[in-house]
């Protein structure tokens, strides 16, 4: 078991980085590796629980929200989150943290290795 | 796993998205944990258009002197220079002109290479 | 343990240029990376992969050069965690 | 006095073209033409009225509700608000309002041009 | 005003970002008003890579569907299939194959040009 | 009436294509737009115009070329009023 972490830039539907972060994690998660995740700059707009668009089965946010059920520890960025108006992530699914960069410094110092996207 | 060796390459123009200060932000965020990380950035591709000398530091120069003080540098490939008819002399004079067989050697020296 | 470069479209001429020069390079091509021109590397026997899924939905499965070996997300993450990551998306 | 239609695709801080849809907006509206905007895809995140970053004087939806105080006519797609999960804009500055594409139909009749960003 | 003639340009490949859908969508929409204005749908650069064949248009059907219904037309420009080496018989058979001046008197036959 | 195109440098090549067989373009470089090599443009007689704030910003005033007219937000607005837009941002 290896630990793998992920730093996320860009947010939901708009670019396609929010997609493969998932499918990555998850392929991590169910080779029981472990993830820890970080939401940067727009990366902090996935994981607000409201999503909802017709056509679609299932929500970015029900992506993350799986993850964080596999064991996927995410953390967002506080200072991102509240600039975008997040307050403080008052509306994101349950099990995200809202922390700050030396997460991510830790998070650097943990894993195996980081995939940015 | 402790103190690691991270690369940070900038390779979007400044201002055209936030990653030119975003990035930078990033850079001293890394060195900012338990761990002292080591970080070095290097621009790249449209990247090496933030090492011009007037571009407007506003927003990055916090950043900068942060990095600078702890003995990080900053870089801007050669090779991106000559590519976008940048001449040398108009490079601000923080920024190392390097090589990009060095740029190569940067990525095979760090544990890490985070683009932005 | 190889650098493998993770390259999406955007920073595809940047991380190429490099990656071409290093020896100990493997390529993932990912999201619109899939569509860049890796001949040169191809080349210079450095393993190119891609991203199955993503050159899947974007039609691209005949047009791939052959050389490049389609992978799963699965072989992806072994790839990452048993390599050094080199991002460049 | 002419019409100007503008078509925001993007949201704030992480590209420049909301600051660009702002200062073309606002000198239109300083020369006395009338302007109406339609924020589309990520362009829906712009008005949220909790906007908050130490280091700006002013954020991004103070300036566009600088843009509404001077009368400016501002639609943000509904179906980007709730897929983005921004529950038909409940979190908007006030003079924002939650329409459909039909609106930006209507705004390509009444304008003399339309400027997308 | 009224009627208007509208060309939309796709500009960016399917799937890296959201433009691919988003912009027939936005086509779509610009034709459901009171005026039903008239849209054109040209695919250049890497939009063109939309144009193959085998791409999935799970997401984009149904705007396509309309589109063809009201006899609006979706194009790509020849030189942007030839510059990215796509055989022209890889080209879906409801694109139409167009040159670069043809786009340029699209462009000048429209009253506002919308590059998504 | 002129055909302003109003170009960014995400899709500076598939428009710059364009307007340079336009004889009635006159084209406006915003944002990372004004790093597009313009010659072709320029050699073509069109007027090309760039945003100054965008130009100053970006520490290139000396850098761009001398036959680009620096506009405020009033001029575009100026013109993007009095001529047909085509968009290319």
């Amino acid at each position: 078991m290896a630990k793998l972490g992920i730093l996320l830039t860009l947010g939901p539907y708009q670019f396609e980085n929010w997609e493969t972060a998932y499918n990555i994690a998850n392929a991590a998660l169910d080779k029981g590796h472990e993830v820890q995740m970080f939401l940067y700059l727009d990366g902090v707009y996935n994981p607000i629980k409201y999503h909802t668009f017709p056509d679609w089965p299932e929500m970015p946010k029900d992506k993350f929200a799986e993850l964080v059920k596999k064991g996927a520890k995410i953390i967002a960025c506080g200072v991102c989150v509240n600039a975008r108006g997040l307050e403080k992530g008052k509306d994101y699914i349950d099990g995200i943290t809202v922390g700050g960069l030396p997460d991510f410094a830790q998070i650097v110092s943990e894993v195996d290795s980081v995939v940015k996207l | 796993m402790g103190e690691k060796n991270v690369l940070i390459t900038m390779n979007q123009a400044p201002y055209g998205s936030i990653y030119y200060t975003e990035g930078l932000r990033a850079a001293v965020g890394v060195t900012s944990g338990i761990d002292e990380h080591k970080v070095n950035v290097v621009y790249l591709g449209d990247g090496a258009y933030f090492a011009i000398e007037g571009v407007d530091r506003k927003d990055t120069k916090t950043y900068i002197g942060t990095l600078k003080k702890a003995e990080n540098k900053l870089m801007v490939e050669k090779e991106s220079l000559e590519e976008r008819n940048i001449e040398e002399s108009k490079i601000a004079e923080d920024i190392e002109i390097i090589s990009r067989t060095e740029v190569l050697k940067l990525v095979q020296a760090a544990d890490v290479t985070i683009g932005f | 343990m190889a650098n493998v470069y993770l390259i999406d479209k955007k920073f595809g001429n940047n991380s190429l240029r490099i990656a071409g020069q290093d020896k100990d390079a493997e390529i993932v091509l990912i999201q619109d990376g899939i569509y860049l021109d890796v001949k040169k590397i191809e080349n210079s026997g450095n393993k190119v992969y891609a991203v199955k899924d993503d050159v899947e939905k974007r039609g691209y499965t005949e047009i791939l050069s052959k050389n490049i070996e389609l992978i799963d997300y699965g072989k992806l993450v072994d790839l990452i965690l048993a390599n050094k990551v080199v991002n460049f998306a």
